[in-house]
């Protein structure tokens, strides 16, 4: 099963979800992020995403496997969607299912921290008066070596 | 030699295109980064990531004929 | 909007995510609690859930407000379903939405472990050989005051 | 004086019955307990929380006519 996309349909939260449920998961943790209108006082018409997609599958698929290391009996999907997204709509969608409930919230926000990381994925905010690829989110760091560091994730 | 040199986000609309193909002298990272801040007048590349064959890499990395090399602005996705 | 309830009918994923989808969301955090065949070297056939449903819901809605307390920018929906469950069934669905990700896994999981501490509702485990119904998972406390302690949730 | 007591779960599975009326002497939950748990057989009684008219109480809780008594078994929704 091909458990880790990009997209440029909508994402149907139902779908990622039954796609980890099965007899041995009692929990199942969905992370959704969607386009948020107002960020401080700007408010967004659109988004734009872009993607360097063979990059960005192989990444999304190289955090499922990191998951599988630290959270054995976890199951993940991963969606991220790409071009134009309009206030509401589903960016990225994210679904582990475990056993037990601990895991499944653990891994999920494990994988959406990674996301914001190491995954080759842009997006591009519209304003009424302007526009603006944005950077990273987890703070201006500079990427000395050319590459993310990987850090522990803080709960 | 010849790379191919794919280009994201704000450095695409910097360079007009998302893939140029590049006849480098040298042979790392560093020497491509040179001239395409030079020939194309890229912004911020300092706090670019570098991947290699969609792989992570870094300033010292050396390439070779044929090489995709991709140069990526911080990430915003999710 | 009736944002808790319990229910006998399937719990729709998309429908519950979709109810706190708002412009001033980024985050929507979904929990989904499914019926697990196997619980240590136990069997289940299927789950039966009873509530004492008046009360249930106002727990339920009690949740909510203490979330809106603790999390003003959350937005909450809870629904549980009752009667005879499945393996794979969806027993819960808990959705939240916020402006930023922290507070939606936060605020979940919040829900989660009040839902398991005060809201009356039981499940009963059919076995090939035999039925149990189910007490207290979160340990064997006995309640000497008649009334469930407010703990403080350990993340 | 009359009271209604809601019982679930096991209880309601010894009672036979998810409801009944009992006429009371005596005035506390602690009074009605030991009613029911006489008269039904009713087990594992001091791990159930009690709830008068929908909301959580305790055995020194005084009854009034009318009200409505649920005794519950420790929760195991979710």
């Amino acid at each position: 099963m091909n458990s880790c996309s990009i997209t440029r349909e909508p994402i149907k939260v139902e779908e990622i979800a039954s796609r980890v449920t099965r007899p041995e998961a009692g929990a199942v943790a969905l992370f959704i992020g969607t386009v948020r209108e107002l960020t401080g006082d700007k408010r967004t018409l659109y988004l734009e995403y872009q993607a360097y997609e063979a990059m960005a599958v192989k990444k999304l698929e190289q955090i499922r496997t990191e998951i599988g290391e630290r959270w054995p009996d976890a199951q993940v999907v991963i969606v991220h969607r790409i071009g134009r997204l309009e206030i509401t709509d589903i960016a990225v969608a994210i679904a582990v299912s475990t056993p037990h409930r601990d895991s499944a919230y653990e891994a999920n926000r494990y994988a959406i921290e990674r996301i914001k990381e190491i995954v080759p994925i842009w997006k591009k905010e519209h304003w009424e008066d302007g526009e603006e690829w944005i950077g990273n989110q987890k703070g201006t760091q500079e990427y000395k070596t050319g590459k993310p560091e990987v850090t522990e994730i803080e709960n | 030699m010849k790379i191919k040199v794919l280009l994201f986000a704000h450095l695409q609309e910097e360079a007009g295109k998302g893939e140029v193909e590049l006849e480098l002298q040298g042979d790392t990272v560093k020497e491509l980064m040179a001239v395409m801040e030079k020939e194309y007048r890229l912004t911020r590349l300092p706090q670019a990531m570098i991947a290699v064959n969609e792989e992570f890499a870094d300033e010292e990395t050396v390439l070779k004929e044929g090489d995709s090399v991709a140069i990526l602005p911080p990430v915003s996705g999710g």
